[in-house]
C-alpha cells in the first residue's frame, strides 16, 4: 500500500498533542482517512458489505466519544433511534418462548461464512446475558435477565420495554453495547417477539427457575 | 511440510527406574462426521494405533478411537531394564505410518 | 450443550453404576447412559460377561470442560505391576458421544506403573467411564461426571 | 396505601428481587469460573502436551529450509535485528521497516520476506491465509509461531518512537473504539470493561495495561476448539469476522495498527508462546 499522507498529517497533529493515549484528541482524527484505510483493509468487500465498514451517525458519535457521549449527544442519539422502532402489525408483543430460547442460544448469522438459506440468524443473547438456570454458559456483558418477567409481574408495559430494548436499545441507552437488533434488521419482528416471550412469558424457563 | 512428532524422555535414566515418556503427534483425527468448507463430509481418518517399543520389545500400545482429541498427546511409563532405543509408531487408517526413534541415555 | 445445571453427586453415580452393573443393565442399551451410541454392545466386547467392580482406578479430570474438543485426563490404576499381577489394559469410554470409545491403553509388567495421560473429545455433558482389565481376568471400573459447556462469541 | 406509595414499594420490590437474582447469578458464575480454571490449568500444566509446540518445530524447519521460486531459506530475512537474527526479534515488533516503508508485525514481516526473498506470490499467501477448524496453521503462521517463541521470557519492548510507528498506534487506538457492522460492535464492546465474559470466556481488557500484559504474550496460541495454532493476525481476523465485518487482509494497515495498539498496551508483559486456549 502507498503512504497515507492525509492521515499522517492529522495523526501527527494528534500525536503532537498526545500525552497518555495515542490518539487522545480523537476529534482531530480525519474520519475520511480512517474510512480509506478500512476500505483498503477489506479488499473483498462488495455491495452491502461496504456499508458495514462505515458507521452511521449514531455509531460515529459513539466511536468518537469512546462510548460515552455528552448529555446533548446522547439526547440526539436517543431521539434518532427512538424514531426507528416499528411494532408488530398484529399488536402482539410475544411469540413462542421455545423459539426464543433457540434464538438466544444461536450466534449464527451475518458473518461472511454464514448462509442465511441454511440457517436463520440468531440473537446470541446468552453470549452476554444470563437467562435461565439451565444454561450455565452465559456471558456477563449485559445484566442477568433471570426471572425478568416474574419480577415485573408479567406486565404489558414490561413486555413493551423488552421489545423496544431488543429492537433498538439506543433509544433509551445511547451508545449501549447491545446491538440494535430490529433497527439494523439483524432479527425480524417475529424473532424479536419470540425473544420477548422467552423473557416475559410465565411459562418460559426464564421465569420458572 | 508435516510436523515431526515430539518425544520427551528424561535426560538420563538408571536401571530399574520407572520413567515417563511423553509423545505428541500432529494429526487431525478426523471423526468422519465433520463438514468441510465445501459442505462435503470429511472422511474419517484416524491414527488408530500407537505403539512404543524399547530395545525391540513392545512396552506400550494404545488403540485410539474417535473420542481421542486431535494432535494426540500420550504420556505413559516404563521400567528401565537396560540400555536401548525407543521406536514410536502411529498407524493411520489405510495403513500409513509415522515413525520416530529416540535413544534413552541409560547410566 | 450444557443442559445439566446440577452436578450429579459422584458417590450416588458410583452406587448407581454398581447397581446397574450387577443387574446386568450394561447389556441392555436402553438401560445404559443416554446417548446415540450402543454402549451395551461396546462393554460386551470389552469385558464379556464379567462384572466390573468399582475401585482401584483414579481418573483425573476437570469438572467442567470449557471446550469438548480437548479434555485433559489422566488414569492411574492401583497395581503392583509384577509378572504375577498387573494391569493389562485400560479402556476409556464417553457413552454420550456419537461413538463411545475414546482409547484403550495396553500395559505390561515392564510398564512399572499403569498410568497414562492424554486428551479426549466430549460431545456433551456426560459421565465418562474407565475400565481396567487385570491380568487375573477381573475388571475394575470408575465413572466420573463432567460438564461440557458451550462457549465463545458464536455460541 | 396511596398509589404513589404503591409504585415506590413495587419499584423497591423489583430492585430487591433483581438484586437477589443477580447475587445468585454471581455466585453460580464464581463456582463455574473456579471449575473452568481447573480445566485451563490442566491444559497448561504440562507444556509438553501443547500441540502448538509441533508448529514451533515445523516453523523452525520452514525458516531454515530453502523454498519458493528463488529457492532460498528465510535465514536472510531481517526481522528488525539484522538478517537471520531471530532471538528476541519478536519482542521488538511491530516496528517500521524502511525497505517496505511501513510498520509491520511479525506475520506481515514474514509475508514480506516470503515475497521479496523467496519469491512467493503475495496474493496467494494472503488468500485463505488462516486454517479452517481441524487444519494446521499455514506455513507463514507456523514460522511466526517459531519466531515468537524465540522471544519467550522476554518482555514486549517495541519502541514505537518512529513517526510511522506512532501513527500506527494512534490508528490502532481509534479502531479499537470504532463501531462498525450491523451489530454496532467495536473491539471496546467486549474488551473495555473488567471482569466481563462472553458465555464463559473471560474477556481481557486491552485498555488496561495490566490485563493486556497477561494476555497478549500468549499469542500465537493453540486453540483446542479448532485444534490449531491461531496467530495474532488470525485472532484479529476472527474478531472482525464475529463483528460481522468483511474478510480483513493479512498484513493490512488496519490489522497491523490493531496489533500495534495491543502490543503497546502489553508493554513489559512477558512473552510465552504458544499459549493454549479454549
Amino acid at each position: 500500500m502507498k503512504k497515507m499522507p492525509a492521515i499522517a498529517v492529522v495523526l501527527l497533529a494528534a500525536i503532537a498533542a498526545c500525552g497518555k493515549t495515542y490518539a487522545q484528541q480523537m476529534n482531530v482524527l480525519d474520519e475520511g482517512a480512517v474510512d480509506v484505510l478500512m476500505r483498503a483493509a477489506f479488499p473483498k468487500s462488495r455491495g452491502e458489505w461496504l456499508s458495514r465498514l462505515k458507521g452511521d451517525e449514531t455509531m460515529r458519535a459513539c466511536s468518537n466519544s469512546k462510548g460515552a457521549p455528552s448529555a446533548e449527544a446522547g439526547r440526539a442519539i436517543g431521539a434518532r433511534e427512538r424514531a426507528t422502532i416499528r411494532y408488530p402489525s398484529d399488536g402482539k408483543l410475544m411469540g413462542d418462548w421455545r423459539r426464543g430460547e433457540q434464538l438466544a442460544q444461536s450466534g449464527y448469522g451475518l458473518r461472511f461464512t454464514d448462509d442465511p438459506a441454511t440457517r436463520a440468524t440468531g440473537g446470541n443473547c446468552y453470549a452476554c446475558h444470563q437467562l435461565t438456570k439451565q444454561e450455565v454458559s452465559f456471558g456477563t456483558l449485559g445484566p442477568s435477565l433471570l426471572e425478568y418477567g416474574k419480577i415485573r409481574g408479567f406486565s404489558e408495559a414490561a413486555a413493551k420495554t423488552v421489545y423496544e430494548k431488543i429492537y433498538n436499545p439506543q433509544a433509551t441507552a445511547p451508545c449501549s453495547l447491545m446491538p440494535r437488533f430490529g433497527a439494523n434488521v439483524v432479527l425480524t419482528i417475529e424473532q424479536i417477539k419470540d425473544i420477548v416471550a422467552l423473557i416475559m412469558s410465565p411459562e418460559s424457563p426464564v421465569n420458572r427457575p | 511440510m508435516p510436523a515431526k512428532p515430539r518425544i520427551r524422555l528424561p535426560q538420563t535414566a538408571r536401571i530399574g527406574e520407572v520413567i515417563e515418556v511423553k509423545t505428541l503427534v500432529a494429526h487431525a483425527m478426523e471423526i468422519g462426521n465433520r463438514r468441510g468448507s465445501d459442505g462435503n463430509t470429511i472422511q474419517r481418518l484416524l491414527l488408530h494405533t500407537f505403539e512404543a517399543t524399547f530395545a525391540g520389545k513392545e512396552v506400550f500400545r494404545a488403540n485410539l478411537h474417535t473420542g481421542t482429541a486431535a494432535n494426540p498427546f500420550i504420556s505413559f511409563f516404563m521400567k528401565v531394564l537396560g540400555p536401548g532405543e525407543f521406536e514410536f509408531t502411529w498407524t493411520e487408517d489405510g495403513g500409513a505410518k509415522i515413525t520416530e526413534r529416540q535413544p534413552l541415555n541409560v547410566t | 450443550m450444557a443442559r445439566d445445571a446440577e452436578m450429579t453427586d459422584r458417590r450416588a453415580v458410583i452406587v448407581g453404576l454398581s447397581a446397574m452393573a450387577t443387574s446386568a443393565g450394561w447389556a441392555n442399551p436402553a438401560a445404559a447412559q443416554t446417548g446415540p451410541s450402543d454402549i451395551g454392545a461396546v462393554l460386551k466386547t470389552l469385558v464379556g460377561d464379567a462384572v466390573p467392580v468399582e475401585g482401584r482406578i483414579a481418573l483425573d479430570l476437570p469438572e467442567i470442560a470449557e471446550n469438548g474438543n480437548t479434555v485433559p485426563y489422566a488414569i492411574r490404576v492401583d497395581s503392583p505391576m509384577t509378572d504375577a499381577q498387573y494391569v493389562k489394559a485400560v479402556h476409556l469410554l464417553a457413552p454420550a458421544n456419537p461413538l463411545p470409545r475414546v482409547a484403550s491403553f495396553f500395559f505390561t509388567p515392564q510398564s512399572g506403573k499403569a498410568s497414562v495421560a492424554s486428551r479426549m473429545r466430549l460431545a456433551q455433558t456426560q459421565e465418562v467411564l474407565a475400565i481396567a482389565a487385570m491380568s487375573d481376568g477381573t475388571f475394575y471400573m470408575h465413572k466420573r461426571p463432567i460438564k461440557v459447556t458451550v462457549g465463545g462469541c458464536g455460541g | 396505601m396511596n398509589s404513589s406509595r404503591k409504585r415506590i414499594c413495587a419499584a423497591a420490590l423489583v430492585v430487591g428481587l433483581s438484586l437477589t437474582a443477580a447475587a445468585e447469578a454471581q455466585q453460580s458464575g464464581d463456582a463455574i469460573e473456579r471449575e473452568l480454571e481447573t480445566y485451563r490449568s490442566m491444559l497448561k500444566a504440562d507444556p509438553w502436551s501443547n500441540p502448538g509446540m509441533l508448529d514451533v518445530d515445523r516453523g523452525e524447519a520452514l525458516w531454515k529450509t530453502p523454498a519458493g521460486p528463488k529457492n532460498v531459506s528465510l535465514e536472510g530475512c531481517d526481522l528488525g535485528l539484522g538478517a537471520g537474527k531471530v532471538d528476541g526479534a519478536f519482542a521488538r515488533l511491530p516496528r517500521y521497516f524502511a525497505d517496505g516503508d511501513r510498520v509491520m508485525d511479525v506475520e506481515t514481516r514474514i509475508l514480506w520476506c516470503m515475497e521479496k526473498l523467496q519469491g512467493f506470490d503475495r496474493l496467494k499467501l494472503i488468500t485463505r491465509p488462516h486454517p479452517a477448524a481441524g487444519m494446521p496453521v499455514r506455513d507463514l503462521g507456523g514460522i511466526a509461531t517459531f519466531v515468537a517463541s524465540r522471544s519467550n521470557g522476554q518482555p514486549f519492548k517495541a519502541a514505537f518512537t518512529e513517526p510511522r510507528e506512532r501513527e500506527a498506534l494512534a490508528l490502532g487506538e481509534t479502531l479499537f473504539y470504532r463501531r462498525s457492522g450491523p451489530m454496532d460492535f467495536a473491539c471496546s464492546t467486549c474488551h473495555a470493561d473488567s471482569g466481563k465474559r462472553i458465555r464463559l470466556q473471560a474477556l481481557p481488557v486491552f485498555s488496561k495495561p495490566e490485563e493486556a500484559r497477561n494476555s497478549v504474550g500468549q499469542w500465537p496460541a493453540y486453540r483446542v476448539s479448532t485444534a490449531h495454532v491461531m496467530t495474532t493476525q488470525h485472532r484479529i481476523y476472527d474478531c472482525l469476522w464475529q463483528m460481522r465485518l468483511p474478510e480483513v487482509e493479512l498484513g493490512s494497515e488496519v490489522s497491523v495498527a490493531l496489533i500495534s495498539y495491543l502490543v503497546k498496551q502489553a508493554e513489559g508483559g512477558e512473552i510465552n508462546v504458544p499459549g493454549i486456549k479454549r
